[in-house]
């Protein structure tokens, strides 16, 4: 399935003005199936990749006119104008993105939203499970890159491990564990007792993303051992831009935007843990 | 729209569009006497300007109608808020806004501060809110105020004040001496008859009518057999409700050949919103489509300026407040 | 349904259904008593036998709903009759069909002899249209009747009787004492509260109900400038009034918990039927989605009957003449 | 712009089971431009191809959901198992049917209608206008198979004379005329008088399509001479195969479907010419 090429660059001309990139369409460079129903979809985009930061997410649009909603993805990884997601088929249109080849056309917006703070000089405990490990292995990689701060990986697999290889591609120190041997709460007390996830001088800092239960209890763990927590979210969306107030989230200050007042929250904000 | 794609624009007009060049609008139309540089608008609650700013100037619309604002913050409904149908959205937002003071202070002095032409969307639970609200707004730089009484994710002793004509002549008798401001009624279309609440509306005051608000539908998760959105129910818009749109102007406008309509329901392209204004429409506002892509509004309103070109009879109505039928 | 093929229905099952092969129905329901082989039956005015007995073996669905019958032969609206909508089609029929004494003599027995459980639908422009045709019904071979009290496109005093609970207590009184059929009355949704008229119609006789008919709606030709729809407004049907219809069929299942429903709208694949059931129904109808493919409804009976085998709880309900809410 | 390949032969299934083939997918094998905005497009079905008959008509589906109508084309040429259509670009639809190119998959259903009526040996007159010209090829296609039969072409065009080559290439006699020099009745009338009209000992029968006005004024042609007429219709349909009543005109018999009891009427069930 390809789509028209569009014949002007819309991303030039909205910089040029001054403006943010609308939705534009971009070539796929590459798409694999990282196990069953789990794609990682590769895209040219160089504004995206320039710009992108951890957990910042992207609208990918499907050629099916039925499903004129915007898909959101966190971004997974950047290499030169590439930009890659992983995402799991759950429904028609992760089926049909799926179905996309390199050298067909997609529909894109981003990247969307704030990503994580990554100012501090820290040891980045990058928490996650299932789907939320795709904009993990993004910090990973952004992390690998500040001379400051190290990351460390804990993540939990319902089973196949289908991201593993991208994240422990760059973190300092990854460990996994799935269902079958406990949850990441089980890993992360294993690995406190060990020593060795505090293996190093730097302040720990916790980078969640992953399903609702998951960050609950990762933040209440945080939160007893006075570890600050970045808690990455996910809603249902209209917009992914701020204009809609439909992907709101329950949160101190009230019901706040998922899209752009997030994905990323404080455990604080969202009075887990305490 | 044809096919779900950013070249869509290309291919309906035949040619690119670059809507960052600075632009000569050529067809203005008049709305209550208000003059919009051109026919297209935001609808309500699809624009934010903190959002919008970033992707365009908003001051190329004919105007920006801002979120539903209530006398308080209301926090809306929980979440999800949204569903998917085909070729619509769903929403349950629940009127979520920080409230008229907010409004007030902040996004109002912003917008016009920008130079956009505002219509401050008005929101209440009962009559006394949307008291509150509209004496707060009618000294305030709003440029059009319009009062929605169709939303129907906000119970009001069950139905909305849309739906009932005697509720929508009482309220609009409490609302009219309280404001010049010109003011907009926006209709529902959950209703049997809409040229009833439209009469009822203009007899009352009403200085122009705007429509349709949100069709009434659900869908279900098949895998839970739950409905997915929290509040069970929400508002369909996007390009599926287009010909429910163009139905309910068509008959206000024969039923009410004078009244200054606002077209809205649908509209994603040039051409959809030209078929309002052939509808009768004097003006068309946007919604679900710039939830697809934020620039949406402002391609369209240039679609129609060139669509218009073609139609100097059309062009020459709406310029001087009349409208085709 | 997602993208516009004949391929559809293979992706959305993950697996090709050959829908000539012989099947054993896995999955029954119960409609007023009536046991349907499978819950999905086709629309009114979107079948006919002469049509579609060249594609598949009618005796297959779980009903079939025939083409609205009048006391004599109606000539219907003048042509153009349909129009195209974003994901939806438009139709202005005005009922046009040979009358009931043709029906009696010709499509009733073909499609009895074919095996098939019918579903005969009454129309009428005043009580009395109705009671004429269903005298004539009352000692027929149809195996229910559906009466049509909604369809937007013929005038009867100006709205349809389904629109006017008092009207449509008053036919279902002189037409509930004719017949011991089954008596279904289908409802259309261009009301300001779909459970009144239904309310209405229990309280007064009909043994099960079936929504949505058409949804008003309207095009216009930009060319012209004009209603391209000889009648001006039609009504819209297929994908785009899929949540209308999902909304109206669990609003009513909530407002009336025994009565059963038939599901109808916008219902293009088994997995469409399957929400219309957990939304409350006991059987669903299709309908514009036949004119986009023939086979369209013998299709979605089977991807609903291979669904249905994942959800056991459902399926036992819906054969025992329940319902999943 | 691809599509899924069906991965099941869904016509093999229905005609196996003794039916007619339901909507399905066939390969794109030729689109070329013949004027500005008229394309002629090929597609592969032994199904259609065998049996379509001449002002039968076959449904095309573009590939977008906005559009899920039927957009119906009469038949214009058959070679082997391959379909061709010659079709002006008036619409979205057609604008998009236009795009397709040669491997391309679209969907069909056909063919749809009854033909018309070349059981008997004649002087076959072809008069058409316009878009009617289409279906006319096929007719003199099928009627250069028939022994007893000759075909004469009698087409007014507005200016471009896009489907000159096709109808010459199959009629024994062929004329034309444009708008700057007159219409197809101005043109029947000269050809009468010079005797080209009748140059044959064959009966005449004129067969028609094209423009409404035209096509009565072509049925008042021949009432005048006793000349018998059949002529295909065009209206705005919904299934196109005689389900839905919404294809109807208005004959001496009452309102009929073109789709089904079409689209070739006689000039005498239209009332028309007389
Ligand atoms: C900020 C953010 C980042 C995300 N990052 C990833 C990621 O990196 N990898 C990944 O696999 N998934 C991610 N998701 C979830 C992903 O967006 C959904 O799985 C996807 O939209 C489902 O689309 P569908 O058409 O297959 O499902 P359908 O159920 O057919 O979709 C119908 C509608 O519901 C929405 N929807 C359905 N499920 C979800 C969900 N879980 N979250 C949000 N919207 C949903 C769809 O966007 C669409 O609008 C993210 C979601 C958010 C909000
Ligand atoms: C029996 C029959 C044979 C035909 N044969 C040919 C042919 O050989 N060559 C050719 O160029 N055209 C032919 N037409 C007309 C052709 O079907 C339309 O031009 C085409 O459907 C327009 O589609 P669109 O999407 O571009 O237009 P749009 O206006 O966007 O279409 C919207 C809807 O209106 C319908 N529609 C619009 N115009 C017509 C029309 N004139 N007739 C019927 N439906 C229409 C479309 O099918 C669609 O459902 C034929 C029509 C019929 C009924
Ligand atoms: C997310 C969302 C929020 C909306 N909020 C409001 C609102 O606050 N006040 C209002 O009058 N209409 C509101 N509407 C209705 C729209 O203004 C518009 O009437 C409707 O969506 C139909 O137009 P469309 O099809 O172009 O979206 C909202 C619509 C959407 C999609
Ligand atoms: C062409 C056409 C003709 C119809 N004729 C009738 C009719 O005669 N009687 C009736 O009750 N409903 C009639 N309907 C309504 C359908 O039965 C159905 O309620 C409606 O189309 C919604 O279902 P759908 O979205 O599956 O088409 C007609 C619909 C169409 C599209
Ligand atoms: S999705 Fe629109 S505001 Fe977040
Ligand atoms: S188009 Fe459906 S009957 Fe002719």
């Amino acid at each position: 399935m390809t789509t028209f090429t569009p014949t002007h660059d819309v991303v030039a001309e909205a910089t040029a003005a001054g403006f943010f990139p609308p939705r534009h369409t971009v070539e796929v460079t590459q798409v694999t199936e990282l196990t069953d129903r789990v794609v990682r979809l590769t895209f040219r985009d160089a504004f995206i990749a320039s710009h992108a930061k951890p957990a910042q997410f992207v609208n990918l649009f499907t050629h099916d006119d039925f499903m004129l909603m915007p898909r959101p993805f966190g971004v997974s990884e950047v290499e030169g104008d590439e930009v890659s997601v992983i995402f799991a088929i759950i429904g028609h249109g992760t089926e049909q993105l799926a179905q996309l080849q390199s050298g067909d056309m997609v529909d894109v917006l981003g990247p969307l939203g704030r990503g994580f703070n990554l100012k501090q000089d820290a040891n980045y405990i990058l928490v996650g499970g299932g789907l939320g490990v795709p904009p993990l292995v993004y910090a990973a990689q952004k992390i690998a890159d500040l001379a400051g701060s190290v990351a460390t990986s804990v993540i939990g697999y319902r089973d196949a491990h289908f991201g593993e290889e991208y994240v422990s591609r760059y973190t300092d120190r990854s460990f996994s564990i799935d269902n079958a041997q406990g949850n990441v709460v089980d890993l992360l007390n294993q690995l406190e007792q060990s020593g060795e996830l505090y293996a190093t001088d730097h302040t720990p800092i916790i980078l969640s993303c992953g399903p609702l239960p998951m960050m609950k209890a990762v933040a209440a763990w945080a939160a007893e051992r006075d570890i600050p927590a970045q808690l990455s979210m996910e809603q249902r969306m209209g917009c992914g831009y701020g204009t809609c107030v439909l992907c709101t989230v329950d949160t101190v200050d009230g019901r706040l935007k998922v899209c752009s007042d997030g994905p990323v929250f404080t455990r604080e904000q969202l009075g887990w843990g305490k | 729209m044809s096919a779900n794609t950013a070249a869509t624009a290309a291919r309906e007009t035949d040619k690119h569009i670059n809507i960052y060049e600075p632009h000569e609008w050529k067809h203005s139309t008049q709305v209550a006497s208000v003059t919009w540089k051109n026919p297209v608008g935001t609808a309500s609650g699809t624009f934010q300007y903190a959002a919008v700013r970033w992707f365009y100037d908003v001051s190329q619309l004919g105007a920006v109608c801002t979120k539903g604002c209530s006398p308080i913050p209301w926090e809306g409904n929980p979440s999800p808020r949204t569903a998917e149908g085909p070729a619509s959205n769903l929403n349950a937002v629940g009127l979520q806004n920080p409230g008229v003071d907010h409004y007030l202070e902040d996004d109002l002095p912003k917008l016009k501060k920008a130079g956009a032409m505002v219509i401050a969307n008005v929101a209440g639970h009962c009559d006394d809110d949307y008291m509150q609200v509209v004496e707060k707004l009618a000294d305030s730089d709003a440029d059009m105020l319009e009062i929605n009484v169709s939303c129907p994710n906000v119970t009001h002793g069950g139905m909305s004040v849309g739906t009932d004509p005697v509720a929508l002549a009482t309220l609009m008798d409490k609302l009219r001496p309280m404001t010049d401001k010109p003011m907009i009624v926006k209709l529902t279309p959950n209703v049997t008859d809409i040229t009833v609440p439209a009469r009822a509306a203009v007899e009352h005051g009403a200085d122009a009518l705007s429509m349709i608000n949100t069709v009434l539908g659900m869908r279900l998760n098949i895998r839970t057999g739950e409905p997915i959105i929290a509040n069970k129910t929400g508002g369909v818009s996007g390009p599926a409700v287009l010909p429910i749109g163009i139905a309910a102007v068509y008959r206000v406008r024969t039923a009410l050949p004078e009244i200054p309509i606002i077209g809205i329901g649908g509209i994603d392209s040039g051409e959809k919103a030209l078929e309002y204004l052939y509808a009768g429409a004097n003006a068309v506002e946007v919604g679900a489509a710039a939830l697809f892509d934020p620039v949406a509004p402002l391609r369209i309103a240039r679609e129609l300026d060139d669509l218009l070109d073609e139609r100097p009879e059309l062009a020459a109505k709406l310029a001087a407040g009349k409208t085709w039928r």
